[in-house]
């Protein structure tokens, strides 16, 4: 137990010595932090009894916070939240080292910043109390808000303004719901309890078949902003365009998938009922998301939002993948959380070094940089590989997956486990495979290979060009190839995929327990909604503002 | 449809249907077939990484290639009938609930070994080692740029067709599949500066794509209907359960038709191809010609049993061959880029395959693959030799008389021997491939399916019209030639056009003086390939010869069995005997020696009842076979070595009037597919997009998020008046508040109590 | 009958307010300015003392002698005014007749008692505490009714007299009138209810109400006069009829006492809020459905409910959407008290179950986070000006580091970021809303919160973000040290208050302790 | 009924009348209010909803037959001289400043 609480506790300490450290030491300060971090994080990984079982562990402790409602800081973890927490401490030093010298000003507040949002990420992905996950949730906005409004492009301040309000307001969303749960829980029981797993054995079992609609309605409507489904996903483009290098790596690396995460986590398994009868309607705004996000990725001309849009494609095949409500479905999804956040991190860590040498990002104005930056130009084309999927790469096992699982997720219930989806589904989902290689071809086939275009007023030449404040100064040598810290930040993610791609035996046999226990109400739920198809003839609207009148 | 079930049980109980394979722990070693190419590969990376200068590369990828295709022979010793699973390591597997039949998916990186396997691999390690050595030297100019990436990518797309061809499950095949569309787009993008190449290297991929999303759906609905993806079990479960006649099991075939001929290039999927001659010239031959364009006949000759199952599916097939070979014929006919001639040819053999696939033969068609993968390296090999010594010049009219220069006389002989292979010259291995395809054509149960041979020979003769079009013009004539403009920019910008590398200067002197009279050249010298290139064309040559031995074997003694027919016989194609042939005869269990003879005789006998022209098949076909090869020839002769200008005279005419015109300017224009899909396809998508991305920028970002962000504000700018600053105002609508909730309550509540 | 020692030792807190003030109003007249000086050290302590008075004075059976209709709510509520009451000493410290001490300092000017500000102005500020204090313990209406007017009388001559200007006295002269248009309304809301029951005793009230809801349920003149006290309150607490007042004064009162303003008057008004409709009560109460059966239903008659419901909803909604459209400063944190009202009115609303201790709790919370924004704002100026406008503000961090993170934890806090106290206190606001079947207002606070996110974001904005303008140069810090630690104790406060949530809830559960409610009067009467 | 409160009988003539007349006056008064511009008249229309609710206090003790309404009648009185003193010394400083008494001319904090 101490050593999640290490993990959580050493950023925020660090953060503090940071604040009083002089600038130039704050950026190695945070590199030691972050990696003490990982390493403790790794050392309860490492000792973790419940890798096949699925089990929480450690239990909760009995340590209230505020006792009269019994809100404990009840902390712990389970392989998928483990595995979602390794991937963010593992991001974090690549994020530190990845901005060594792409920030050359108000380095303490940056790195400040950087491991408070560190601290409450894990906070959010170890927390096994509703609460304790609602205040990592929520603070994750704090630090971001900051990152991209201060070290942004142009127009950072208005993008960070649209993701802090629009995430907040979804927030809220999802703060009214577990408030909800957590006072039908005493009201129904007379216990007061916050833990994930009470309150969601309780809510799929004594929630009427209405009230847990609206519960899934209002949970699926405070996650979709952060994940980002289909209608709510337009802040992501715009946030991603303006944040810093390392901004993006972990807003695309792991924030999105505490979205993800939470519905996995909390949406699925409150209300089984109404996510049985809501799952059509996802799956076809994911499915849409997936063809419309990749249409859009087609015709961008800016390298990052392009980028963003894919993980707007990426994510809709993720949570379709969920929404099949069987484990080949589930299973994929979980994978895809994990490497999309490896892959797509990789991407953005790439443009961002492109960036700090010619500070445009521009398709029209840069290209052809395989002749200048050889080394550069492969890792491109090694990420871009398992960003769209290639077997052998870590992309193939999760999106196979999930196509796979909504495939099969038809009314005959042969896998044990019927489902809403089926042939159709899978089938428009799996275009987003051909059009994922058009746009992804289309950004290597543009920025990294044709001939060399480098942009007319050479960056290198001018300097402090760009808005209020430079970044110039610190980027290596004007336009050589990756400099040795750069590549020893893409090695290691570069092995990870592979050895995910390759052998992700482990990871399956530990997520198929969590997947399965989280899946358990939900054959009879669709069975259930399956007789009711017929009759259920209006589909109600899905989000409500918020979820009462039980 | 009824009736297939019924079909496909009694042949499944005749027919030794696909065994049931055992596992073979002990044959781990066949791994190494894998192993080696991806090791090299690896190796090249590091040499990349360390910028290595030296030819190292093509020595390990040779070295690694070699490895593989040794292992592959002790397999062939080793491997009898029955089939055998090397499981390697578990990659995707897992179970939940009971782990019962549908409750658990494993898909692990096992091989499964049956002869046609160890039959595939052998021509693809064979021939990639030899083209690696061709390479070797044909590339030598990129020594320290981009040697390293080129070798690297032919190591990974060795062991991707290696996953591919030896996978013991569909998922590990999927895996080849994209391993080599990795490849083929790597290796045809690899002049990565020139915008073309790159546009083919993603137009390859994209279209590959598209096939292997079929794969990929095909796959699983395999899962769906028979709980399993593993080859072995895959053939137990069709076994028991045929097929139910609902529509998915029998979509299945469908689907893995899309993924093959996305693949192996057949008609709806075909335009990557030609594009794809943009790569380095061995690229074309071993991938685009030898062994990546065969994956997709690969794949239906080891899914045999599931396209049994489906007639319509078969027809389909031998139908799509059939149309694509008739059209790509025609397009090659009218093309003047000879790699892009051998590009179309190779299109137009592919649909013979995929013709004899479908009439029910696997060993025609596979028997063909194995002849047409050897003269078609050769010619795209020497069109190699030809445009590495002239600078770059592919052109068909800018070139003649080839035999007659030195240093190119070698290149120029095995090229015309490749012309007469291709034009499946009488009694040339090719001939005999494409006999056993027409004759199954001909004497198929399915009636559908006989037009097809009818269209199979008229195509035989086109092919070698356009052969010899082309073996005419480059290598008999008057000795005549310009030097390309570096075209394919083997002779890199720092290498000075005609420059001189070792060979070319020493070439150079010595021919310098015959030259004179030419003159008409100036200072130009083609220079003829040296060992590394001229070796490699000799041996394929020799084994295209070879290639025919089986069925002069059969021909002299008429009881030796065909040895490729063995290969296939014994594996889960089985013979790919249509289903009327086998349904005459008893149990069939190994294809012992008397059985083949057995079946050899069987076959005249079976022939009696389909009489073409009132000679029995295999005669018919002989005689009208050769007779169409000749008449090409005889076509082209005229028209492209005695009398040039007849040629054009005759496009002249035949542009001349409206009725013919349509025939040159399709012929030329490659049917305008590649416009088509353009415009149907890809510019409405184009439009599509940005009119999303417009939606999104405009309508949902801007207007309703934004909009509904100033919602608050819009509505506060409503009440702002009642904040006027004077005191009156202030009292006024406080006291008229006061007096309105007043009145409300008094209204709604009072009024009823007391 | 109690004797009169008992009752008058329950005011002991207020009693040593009320000396400290005499005191210091003399104290600011002195010649030299050391004595001067001591002024707010002697509020401060007075407060001190009046919260050790609070604890050794209130025993059981005093309370019991005191027969009030809330007996413990003095006890949290009258530590939670002094308390506060320091923090806003503090943040007045600073600049309360500050141009004038400094002319005196450097001798330009030769002192005159006549034009000394600083004893009268901590006078009516201690005052107006005692005022406050008195209202929590009051056990009838006159009581109540003196308590009120000893808050907001001096209020009005703070507003006037702290700094000179035309603003200032606009504000005033709109604060006084507004403010006795609404005394008086609440005035005859008394009347009403004295006419209804008969008593101005608040226990005696109760009992005569109780029977009514038992009977026939609540006379007109019962209901009606609740509803104009309750109206008439909202005045106190900038609710929505009765806010318009609250931008003009608050822009117009200088800093402090704007700072003043914004919690005095409110904890005030929602004590005496309480304290009414304490006697009204949250049970016992049936509802007549249209074919004459009486069905008991939890929470306040019917008509008072629904009236409160739409002034807490309008109040939270106009509060928030007013404030997105303002630059100035003060304007803003005017709507921003506005919405806050809004917000404890939900709690009001919910009742002694839980709902009034979120409200004080949330009381609390808000407090702090006046203190740390005012302080922060107090602490600084442009050109001897106080700053009021975000571009005046912008870039704070380059100069003054320590005040922007500041300003940022406090306007986070009242955003509603979770670690932070004003976040968790919204959260059990909300619960407690859920609690007690208010689950619609829940939605509305929810929702409130994400609008009013948007005026809170420019403060960090301003804070943090934005890069200094030529305008924001000119701020320098004020040399006095007060407001600066007042800002930093109740910043860090808010850190690190969410620490001792658990015993802060329990502590501000303890203000109902002790209430009988109408339901259980009626059954305890019958017994009896 | 408190026990120990004997009531009058409703509908006493006295009682009505004194409230009808403290309803009249309090409604006075705050038209008064809305109305007149000039400061002075202003308050003293506050004064005079301040006498409406005493009399209302008056009325309803008679009814009530308690002497509580007066006690805080009493108090009303001392509070509304509080009251005067206070707003004469305002409206002195502000008359002393724009030389006007009426409200309109203070209108400068306003929403801008």
């Amino acid at each position: 137990m101490n050593l999640i609480w290490a993990s959580i506790l050493i950023p925020v300490v660090t953060a503090a010595v940071i604040a009083v450290a002089n600038a130039r030491a704050a950026r190695s300060l945070a590199a030691v932090g972050s990696l003490a971090s990982l390493g403790a994080l790794a050392a309860f990984a490492w000792q973790f009894p419940a890798w096949s079982t699925g089990a929480v562990h450690p239990e909760p402790c009995g340590c209230a916070w505020l006792s009269s409602i019994n809100a404990t800081l009840g902390v712990g973890f389970d392989s998928v939240s483990l595995m979602l927490a390794l991937l963010e401490a593992f991001l974090i030093p690549i994020c530190v080292i990845g901005s060594w010298t792409a920030i050359s000003e108000r380095q303490r507040e940056y790195y400040g910043w950087f491991m408070l949002l560190h601290a409450s990420i894990l906070l959010a992905f170890a927390a096994r109390d509703v609460l304790l996950f609602y205040v990592g949730y929520e603070f994750t906005l704090v630090p971001l808000l900051f990152i991209i409004a201060i070290w942004g492009g142009p127009e950072r301040r208005q993008a960070a303004h649209k993701l802090f309000l629009y995430t907040f307001l979804g927030s809220l969303f999802f703060l009214g719901s577990i408030l909800f749960v957590g006072w039908q829980h005493h009201a129904s029981t007379g216990l007061w309890s916050w833990d994930m797993g009470t309150l969601s054995t309780f809510a799929s079992a004594r929630l009427p078949a209405n009230t847990q609609y609206w519960l899934f309605a209002a949970l699926l409507a405070g996650f979709a902003v952060k994940v980002p489904l289909f209608p709510v996903h337009t802040w992501l483009p715009l946030a991603h365009n303006q944040a810093p290098t390392a901004g993006s790596v972990i807003l695309a690396g792991t924030l999105l998938k505490l979205g993800t995460y939470g519905i996995f986590r909390l949406a699925l398994p409150m209300a089984p009922e109404g996510g049985a009868a809501l799952a059509v309607l996802a799956s076809v705004l994911c499915t849409v998301a997936v063809v419309y996000a990749a249409l859009i990725c087609w015709v961008q001309t800016d390298a990052k939002k392009l980028v963003a849009y894919s993980s707007v494609s990426h994510l809709g095949i993720c949570m379709l993948g969920l929404f099949a409500l069987n484990p080949v479905g589930a299973q994929g999804s979980v994978l895809y959380m994990i490497n999309h956040g490896l892959s797509t991190g990789a991407l953005f860590l790439l443009i961002g070094m492109a960036y700090e040498r010619y500070h445009v990002k521009d398709m029209d104005q840069i290209g052809g940089l395989a002749k200048r930056m050889p080394v550069w130009a492969f890792f491109m084309v090694f990420f871009t590989m398992s960003s769209i999927g290639l077997p052998g790469l870590n992309g193939f096992v999760g999106e196979y997956l999930c196509l796979f699982g909504a495939y099969i997720a038809t009314g005959d219930a042969s896998t044990g486990y019927p489902g809403l989806l089926g042939p159709g589904f899978a089938l428009v989902a799996g275009t987003g495979l051909i059009l994922g290689a058009m746009y992804m071809l289309l950004l290597v086939g543009r920025y990294v290979f044709g001939p060399l275009r480098e942009p007319r007023d050479d960056a290198h030449a001018k300097h402090g060009h760009d808005g209020a404040h430079a970044h110039d100064g610190g980027h290596d040598g004007g336009h050589g190839d990756l400099t040795g810290r750069e590549v020893g930040l893409l090695v290691p993610l570069a092995l990870v995929c592979l050895f995910i791609g390759v052998y992700p035996k482990p990871m399956l046999q530990a997520i198929g327990p969590v997947v399965e226990r989280t899946l358990a109400p939900y054959p009879a739920a669709v069975e259930r909604t399956l007789k009711s198809q017929p009759q259920a003839a209006e589909a109600v609207q899905a989000d409500s503002k918020e979820d009462d009148r039980g | 449809m009824i009736a297939a079930p019924a079909m496909l049980s009694s042949v499944l109980a005749l027919a030794q249907g696909p065994l049931d394979a055992q596992a073979a722990p002990e044959l781990r070693w066949a791994g190494l077939a894998l192993l080696l190419p991806l090791v090299s590969g690896v190796l090249c990376l590091l040499c990349g990484w360390l910028k290595v200068r030296s030819k190292l590369p093509a020595a390990l990828t040779i070295a690694a290639l070699g490895g593989a295709f040794a292992t592959i022979l002790r397999l062939q010793g080793v491997v009898g009938e029955t089939p055998v699973v090397i499981n390697l390591f578990d990659w995707i597997s897992w179970t939940w609930g009971d782990g019962s039949r549908f409750h658990g998916f494993t898909a692990n990186v096992d091989l499964y070994v049956d002869r046609l396997t160890v039959f595939w691999m052998l021509f693809v390690t064979g021939l990639g080692t030899l083209i690696a050595l061709y390479a070797s030297e044909y590339m030598e100019s990129d020594v320290g740029k981009g040697y390293t990436r080129f070798f690297g990518a032919v190591s990974i797309f060795l062991f991707a067709m290696g996953c591919l061809v030896m996978g013991g499950n569909l998922v590990m095949l999927y895996l080849g599949w994209e391993g080599v569309g990795l490849a083929s787009y790597l290796l045809i993008g690899y002049y990565f500066t020139k915008p073309e190449a790159v546009a083919a290297a993603k137009k390859a991929f994209i279209v590959n794509r598209i096939g292997d999303l079929g794969l990929a759906l095909a796959l699983f609905l395999t899962w769906q209907c028979y709980g399993t993806v593993e080859y072995a079990a895959l053939w137990k479960a069709i076994e028991a359960a045929p097929a139910s006649s609902e529509w998915t099991a029998q979509a299945i075939p469908w689907l893995l038709m899309l993924g093959a001929f996305g693949k192996s290039a057949q008609l709806p999927l075909y335009v990557w191809l030609p594009d794809a001659m943009e790569g380095p010239t061995p690229v074309s031959a071993l991938i685009h010609a030898a062994t990546m364009v065969t994956a997709g006949v690969y794949l239906i000759a080891r899914m045999f049993p599931l396209f049994i199952v489906n007639p319509d599916a078969l027809a389909a097939v031998a139908w799509v061959g059939g149309l694509t070979a008739l059209l790509a014929a025609t397009i090659g006919m009218a093309q003047y880029d000879m790699k892009r001639i051998w590009a179309y040819s190779t299109i137009s053999q592919l649909g013979y395959m995929f013709l004899g696939l479908g009439v029910g033969t696997t060993f025609g068609a596979s028997y063909h693959v194995f002849t047409h993968a050897f003269f078609k390296a050769l010619l795209f090999l020497t069109a190699g030799a030809v445009m590495h010594g002239f600078a770059g010049q592919l052109d068909i009219r800018k070139l003649s008389g080839l035999l007659k220069v030195p240093g190119f006389r070698l290149v120029s002989l095995l090229a015309v021997l490749g012309c007469f292979w291709l034009a499946a010259f009488p009694f040339t291995a090719a001939f005999f491939s494409k006999d056993e395809i027409l004759v199954s054509a001909f004497t198929a149960k399915d009636e559908r399916v006989h037009v097809l041979g009818w269209i199979g020979l008229v195509v035989a003769a086109l092919t070698a019209y356009y052969t010899f079009r082309v073996g005419f013009r480059v290598f008999f004539g008057p000795v005549k030639y310009e030097p390309g403009d570096e075209h394919h920019g083997h002779d890199d910008h720092d290498h000075a056009h005609g420059g001189h590398d070792a060979n070319a200067s020493h070439g150079g002197h010595a021919q310098h003086g015959q030259h004179a009279q030419h003159g008409h050249h100036g200072e130009f010298h083609p220079h003829g390939p040296r060992w590394a290139i001229r070796v490699p064309l000799v041996l394929i040559a020799v084994g295209a010869i070879l290639a025919g031995w089986p069925s002069y074997r059969t021909m002299l003694d008429h009881d030796a069995p065909n040895w490729v027919k063995t290969q296939v016989a014994q594996s889960s194609a089985y013979q790919g005997a249509p289903a009327g042939d086998h349904a005459t005869h008893g149990g069939h269990d190994a294809v012992s020696h008397d059985a083949a003879h057995a079946d050899h005789a069987d076959d005249a006998h079976a022939d009696h009842e389909h009489l073409v022209l009132g000679m029995d098949a295999h005669t018919a076909v002989g005689r009208l076979g050769s007779l169409a090869c000749i008449a090409g020839i005889l076509v082209s002769l005229y028209l492209h070595l005695i009398n040039r200008g007849a040629a054009d005279a005759l496009r002249r005419a035949l542009m001349g009037s409206i009725a013919t015109r349509w025939i040159v300017v399709g012929a030329e224009r490659k049917w305008m597919v590649d416009e088509f899909y353009d415009w149907v396809i890809r510019l409405p998508l184009r439009l599509v997009a940005n009119i999303l991305s417009a939606i999104d920028e405009l309508l949902l970002d801007a207007g309703i998020v934004n909009g509904l962000g100033a919602l608050p504000a819009a509505v506060g700018r409503i009440f702002r008046p009642l904040y006027g600053g004077v005191v009156q105002g202030y009292a006024v609508t406080m006291a008229g508040g006061v007096a309105l909730v007043a009145a409300w309550v008094i209204w709604i509540w009072l009024r009823g109590a007391n | 009958m109690v004797d009169m020692s008992q009752t008058v030792a329950l005011l002991a807190p207020e009693i040593v307010l009320f000396v400290a003030s005499m005191l210091v109003a003399v104290l600011g007249l002195s010649r030299s300015t050391g004595i001067r000086s001591l002024v707010p050290w002697v509020c401060v302590a007075a407060l001190v003392g009046s919260i050790l008075a609070l604890d050794a004075v209130w025993t059981p059976e005093r309370i019991q002698g005191a027969r009030l209709l809330f007996p413990m709510l003095g006890k949290y509520g009258k530590a939670l005014i002094a308390l506060i009451g320091i923090g806003l000493v503090a943040v007045s410290a600073g600049s309360i007749d500050r141009r004038y001490e400094e002319a005196v300092a450097r001798g330009r000017a030769s002192f005159d008692a006549l034009r000394v500000v600083r004893g009268e102005y901590y006078a009516f500020l201690l005052l107006s505490l005692t005022g406050a204090m008195l209202v929590m313990s009051a056990p009838d209406l006159i009581w109540l009714f003196l308590g009120l007017e000893l808050v907001s009388l001096p209020t009005y001559i703070m507003v006037a007299v702290a700094r000179t200007g035309r603003r200032s006295m606009e504000a005033a002269m709109k604060y006084f009138f507004l403010g006795a248009l609404a005394t008086a309304v609440t005035l005859y809301g008394f009347a009403m209810l004295y006419g209804a029951t008969g008593t101005m005793q608040l226990i005696a009230m109760r009992d005569v109400l109780a029977e009514q809801a038992a009977g026939p349920g609540l006379s007109t003149t019962a209901l009606l006069g609740t509803i104009l006290t309750v109206l008439g309150l909202c005045f106190k607490l900038a609710a929505v009829p009765m806010h318009f007042y609250a931008p003009d004064v608050y822009e117009g009162a200088p800093l402090p006492v704007t700072a003043f303003l914004s919690f005095t008057p409110k904890i005030a008004g929602f004590s005496a809020l309480i304290t009414v409709l304490g006697a009204v009560g949250w049970s016992g109460h049936a509802m007549v459905d249209h074919d004459g059966v009486r069905i008991a239903y939890e929470g306040l008659p019917q008509p008072v409910t629904a009236v409160l419901w739409m002034v807490a909803a309008l109040t939270m909604v106009l509060g928030n959407i007013g404030g997105i459209l303002q630059t100035s400063l003060k304007r803003t944190l005017a709507y921003s008290s506005i919405a806050n009202s809004g917000y404890m009115l939900v709690g009001v609303i919910v009742g002694p179950k839980g709902g009034i201790g979120a409200m004080y709790l949330f009381m609390l919370g808000y407090g702090v986070m006046t203190i740390a924004t005012f302080g922060v704002l107090a602490a600084l100026e442009r050109k001897g000006e106080e700053v009021d406008s975000f571009e005046s503000l912008a870039g704070l961090r380059a100069a003054h580091p320590g005040l922007a993170f500041l300003l940022t934890v406090s306007a986070l806090s009242l955003l509603g970021v979770p670690p932070l106290f004003g976040a968790l206190a919204k959260i059990v606001l909300v619960f407690v809303a859920f609690e007690g079947g208010q689950a619609s207002l829940a939605a509305v606070l929810l929702l409130n919160t994400a609008i009013g996110a948007v005026y809170y974001l420019r403060f960090v904005g301003a804070a943090v973000v934005n890069p200094q303008n030529a305008k924001s140069q000119e701020v320098v810090a004020i040399p006095h040290w007060w407001p600066k630690t007042a800002a930093i104790v109740a910043g860090l406060g808010l850190i690190v208050l969410p620490a001792f949530l658990s015993r802060l809830v329990d502590a501000s559960a303890t203000t109902v302790d002790g209430y009988v409610d109408l339901g259980e009067a009626v059954a305890s009467e019958t017994e009896r | 009924m408190n026990p120990i409160d004997p009531q009058l009988p409703p509908g006493d003539p006295l009682v009505m009348l004194g409230l009808l007349a403290s309803a009249i006056l309090f409604a006075v008064g705050i038209v008064g209010f809305l109305s007149r511009r000039n400061m002075i008249t202003m308050f003293l229309c506050t004064e005079l909803m301040f006498q409406g609710a005493g009399l209302a206090m008056i009325s309803y003790g008679r009814q009530h037959m308690d002497l509580s309404g007066q006690v805080f009648v009493i108090f009303i009185l001392t509070v509304a001289a509080a009251e005067a003193a206070l707003a004469l010394g305002l409206v002195v400083l502000l008359y002393r400043r724009k030389e006007t008494l009426s409200a309109e001319a203070w209108k400068e904090l306003a929403e801008s």
